[in-house]
């Protein structure tokens, strides 16, 4: 287990670049602010669990990624997903279960998938994920492709037996998979730090015989970094890595969450930590963008997430012909 | 007037009063004490629909908060109940049976005959089931079949306030592990319920209406949807029977078969799907027994043989309702061989 | 006269012959490369009852050893499948489907719907089921009615060695999860198998016998139970048609619902234990859909609703016999109202 | 984790426990040599798994148990049976299928238990036992009575979910558990090594919050020291312990294993480091007891196990009425 290291200046990383990482962070934070806000209307089914506040590491980690990776998520999967590159207005048509949505109106926020683009899905069930994640690594090792398969998962979700498993499974088979641990300091109103027995989640890859390593969840470029190393390292057949990413969830467990077991530390983190503050600080206060062309992503940003409600909310619904299509390929 | 709480209550009200009767009882689960170890409000939450809300800070100690380790509470909930104590552990969704099934149904439910008899686990395994909040494919199936399938287990399945507290309290004397189904969309219903304690024994299923035309055995949630169709037939002067089985191990045979007997008709109501589901088990059931009596074919309501869908008109067509209850009676009425 | 081969046999030819035909195809399984890491003969296992010997020195790198972690292993199988793998996965047992029913029923079965029909997840778990060896209640299991009750998977059962290849290479080029169903008692089961590569669709089921007096529908081990009651009846004149269904999702409905229009009478033979199981589905089948047809009750012969008992009598009383399904016939024949 | 202690001579046992502890050892080993005889002319059903070679863990443990305390087994499950006490004329009559046995002929070898002596039963599923005790541990804390529970699990069990899931929430409750990983090198055929990812099992420890012990397990004295530590920690309220045994099987996995997997281990094993040859020569040599008190044992334990066998072979099997009785208490 290595400590976290403090990320050098911009990683490196180009203008484009860089515009393209803080348009991720800024569409998966307007989608997930924007349906807070209609989910407060009532007009939103089921239930919606949101990633504001953690956008640096779909980001940062979907950053190193290209066709060959695929990833799978969890119940708190619109990040994931936005930084993998699945269609925003699909996505939102979906989680107002409409007909043109990512999964046809059949899946909704907990079930957001595009496989075409290696998002194997958000998951209902908490370790669902990272089982998924040892075959999509074991299909890229197969076929040569030099892929890798990312698992993110929660604190919570690092006591079920299945992640735990997997980390085992990943590491005897050499897997080219990366367990990203997204500890938000709570599973439901549940302590992580009284859920997980070990000072760190990152502790447990010594017992399953990969790296672990800790990373700040609110610093975009110490995600990217962490992340490109294990990757890249994946890739030339040097096994999983296990990676920690500490930050905290701006809103409720799922909306609808009072959040009284909480103390403020969203309000401290969204005034001092917050990941696009400090993306925008760093990248304009090493001159490598200006403010103008970040608040011109922003600008972009909120025309298509007003975009994509109004189409969504516009949509077709499905119709009783979709009930029982689609449970085989073949029947 | 007697009395009128929700379900949601009842089932708390179970707890607590068991709790308060014989110390043994001890409950965990996710959340079940409000969120351990974190920094805001004690007890916070009571399970995600808080269902066990105030219960940790009447019985300090007795209430657990859990990771999210399934297989390791609700095995430890089946050693504990080897050892004394009557835990009552929370599976939030029936759903997530998938990553914990084998601590219930080759450890629980096979002690007692694996042990020639010399075991006794009092364990209750209370999960939340069914459609209706749009929770999509893996927050809302039914999957009592399943346990149901399984000798050893009990499965209770209430369907009011009223026999959510009766059940439970006798689910937690019992000395057998049970599976206590408690539907999310009744949560909210409410109901006469007696603030003394009381048990429902199981295996004795009520019969909620009585008819002569046609025996309606509807399970859980569809016992309403049961009832709202047979006061429409009342209209049309179809008289059903409803019969409400109550638990679905022990299933009471003989309540279904007596009024088969005198019906000549069925028709089984489930929200289940229906491939090796309780509509099959029940039809079969009067298919072999009570085959004399019948004057047409037996007729399932069931969900169909697909996941459950998120969207909302997909969902509101996935769960059997009034119509086609309705309908289906109307079907063993007109049959002519 | 065509070749004469055992199941278990059959099982490794149709895997090698798969394996040969298409590079996508991958198996795994606990020591189904021979036992990883070991220091003495190479290929000394394959899998615990020698199915999968010789694939892995045949196709080096594709024939897997896995921890035992049936969810990581299972699920690792799952997600191969939806990135252009073909994988076969063993559970051992499937007694052990409670430690990894998830990625099984939560994963695999619905990613297609979910995904409204973007996905494709071809994957087989092989295991092995049924009574006969003496290996108690935790590895003797049927079980598969629970997997038949899961919308989006197939479940085969196949009952001869012919069955288990060509139904196998079906299962492996199928596009959908399949769970194939093997039964330990079989494997030194005989019998002819073309060398070549065939397959057998699903879905359809098979006559095994002709017969008009009475239909008996029996299911992997218990069609040759069947046949030898069949036999003992034709000696007493009575003629017993027997259905294989080979597969019970999809379930072959019109054949069994033929069938039993032209006898009247239906027995279904199953090892399963009776509730929710699938003596219950065929007949609430045939008691819904043809009903009309039907001139006595319908008998179900199955396993007690009881563990699977250890000890050798108690074990040849639980599982179905000749005699038992013998007298079921004789009983839907002197039926009178 | 903490390293291998050499034992201190003979633990400061008195003759009377010393006595004890190797007519228990033996007893095991006499009655697994025995029934790898009889399994051989096919008498003995089902599937069975012999502990010869393993003694000394399950002996040593059991020696700090009482009746407060529990344990839980796996499918090789008669040592530790008998270390707790099961009779052994009513287990021998279980693996026979005789009423008389156990669990009346209905369980088998691999499902032998004793409820009454704490003894929660060999498991047909590998990681089964874990987290059935943890919830006798919680039994015991909750009662006050001081009690412990110990989880045996092999190798290969140590990377099933069940028994991380059972790690975990042992610390998390600070149960007095205790977890006892019997790293005999295989799982079938499979080589722990290869398996296991990390170097040792204990090292899956500190992940979970607990210490990691190692132990030799042909040193009867080693595996009791490292137990009593623990034990006494749990006893005390200090929580679960890891303790990872090491050793070899002397059979196959299953009686009609052909081994050609393994290499001489075995032969090496009984030749120089068996567990009962170490005891003697270390009691001996120590003065704390003579060669014919051994010899005086062995020769008792000869007689039982021939008694056991006689009387097993006896003994009535059920009848059809045990066919249906013990699903329910009632129904
Ligand atoms: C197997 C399973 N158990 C419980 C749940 C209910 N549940 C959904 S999310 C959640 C908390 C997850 O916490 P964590 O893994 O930390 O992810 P986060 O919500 O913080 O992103 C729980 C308990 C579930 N969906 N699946
Ligand atoms: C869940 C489950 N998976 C697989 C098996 C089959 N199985 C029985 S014993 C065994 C090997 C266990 O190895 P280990 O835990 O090292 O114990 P050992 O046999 O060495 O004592 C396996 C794979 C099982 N019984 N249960
Ligand atoms: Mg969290
Ligand atoms: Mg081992």
């Amino acid at each position: 287990m290595t400590p976290t290291q403090p990320a050098k200046a911009t990683s490196g990383l180009d203008q484009k670049a860089l515009l393209e990482a803080y348009r991720t962070m800024r569409t998966i934070r307007e989608f997930e602010e924007r349906l807070h806000l209609e989910f407060a209307t009532g007009e939103i089914p089921g239930f919606v669990h949101l990633y504001a506040g953690e956008e640096a590491s779909a980001t940062a980690v979907c950053a190193h990624l290209d066709e060959r990776d695929s990833i799978a998520s969890t119940h708190r999967g619109h990040g994931h997903c936005i930084a993998k590159g699945v269609d925003v207005k699909e996505m939102m048509a979906e989680i107002y279960g409409r007909v043109t949505g990512s999964c046809r109106g059949k899946g909704g926020s907990m079930h957001i998938a595009d496989l075409s683009k290696g998002m194997l899905g958000a998951n209902g069930i908490v370790g669902g994920g990272p089982p998924l994640i040892c075959g999509t690594a074991l299909a890229a090792k197969h076929q040569g492709t030099g892929g890798v398969g990312v698992a993110f998962f929660g604190d919570g979700a690092s006591n079920q037996g299945t992640t735990l498993e997997a980390l085992n499974l990943a590491s005897v088979w050499n897997l080219p998979a990366i367990f990203v641990a997204e500890n938000n300091g709570y599973a439901e109103a549940t302590a992580a730090t009284w859920s997980v027995a070990c000072d760190n989640i990152a502790d447990r890859a010594v017992g399953f015989g990969m790296p672990g390593v800790i990373v700040d969840g609110f610093d975009f470029f110490a995600v990217y970094e962490a992340a490109g190393e294990a990757i890249e390292r994946a890739r030339e057949g040097g096994g999983p890595t296990l990676i920690e990413v500490k930050f905290t969830r701006y809103y409720g467990h799922f909306e609808g969450d009072q959040q009284t077991y909480r103390a403020d530390e969203v309000a401290r983190a969204r005034a001092s930590l917050d990941c696009l503050k400090q993306f925008r600080e760093r990248v304009t206060a090493s001159g490598r963008l200006d403010t103008a062309a970040l608040d011109g992503v922003d600008g972009e940003v909120a025309g298509l997430i007003e975009a994509a409600v109004a189409e969504a909310k516009q949509a077709p619904v499905p119709t009783a012909h979709d009930l029982t299509t689609d449970v085989y390929v073949t029947y | 007037m007697a009395r009128t709480i929700s379900y949601r209550e009842a089932v708390n009200e179970a707890l607590r009063q068991e709790m308060e009767r014989d110390g043994s009882v001890i409950i965990m689960g996710e959340d079940n004490a409000g969120g351990a170890g974190s920094p805001g409000e004690d007890d916070a939450w009571g399970g995600v629909l808080g269902v066990t809300k105030g219960l940790q800070q009447r019985f300090p100690g007795r209430v657990l908060d859990t990771p999210i380790s399934e297989s390791a509470f609700v095995g430890a909930a089946v050693g504990a109940a080897t050892r004394g104590l009557r835990p009552v552990a929370e599976l939030m969704f029936i759903d997530f049976m998938g990553v914990c099934f084998d601590q219930i149904f080759n450890q629980a439910a096979k002690f007692r005959y694996m042990f020639g008899g010399k075991a006794v686990t009092p364990v209750v395994v209370r999960t939340m089931y069914g459609a209706g909040l749009n929770a999509a494919a893996q927050h809302s199936q039914c999957l009592y079949p399943l346990f149901t399938h399984i000798p050893g287990l009990k499965v209770v399945l209430p369907s009011s306030p009223y026999e959510a507290k009766g059940l439970l309290i006798q689910a937690i004397r019992d000395n057998d592990p049970v599976i206590f189904c408690e539907h999310k969309a009744l949560y909210d219903m409410t109901g006469e319920v007696p603030e003394d304690s009381y048990t429902i024994p199981f295996g004795e299923a009520d019969v909620v209406r009585d008819g002569d035309d046609v025996t309606i055995v509807a399970l859980g949630r569809m016992v309403s949807v049961a009832e709202e169709a047979a006061a429409e037939l009342a209209r049309q002067d179809v008289q059903a029977e409803i019969i409400d089985p109550r638990t679905t191990s022990p299933l009471d045979r003989d309540t279904i078969l007596e009024s088969v007997e005198n019906t000549g008709r069925l028709v089984v109501v489930d929200e289940a799907t229906p491939r090796c589901g309780m509509a099959a088990d029940i039809s079969a059931l009067v298919a072999q027994e009570a085959f004399g009596a019948l004057r047409a074919p037996i007729e399932m309501v069931t969900a169909p043989h697909t996941p459950v869908p998120f969207a909302q008109p997909l969902e509101q067509l996935y769960i059997p309702d009034t119509q086609k209850v309705a309908n289906a009676v109307k079907k063993t009425l007109d049959w002519k061989k």
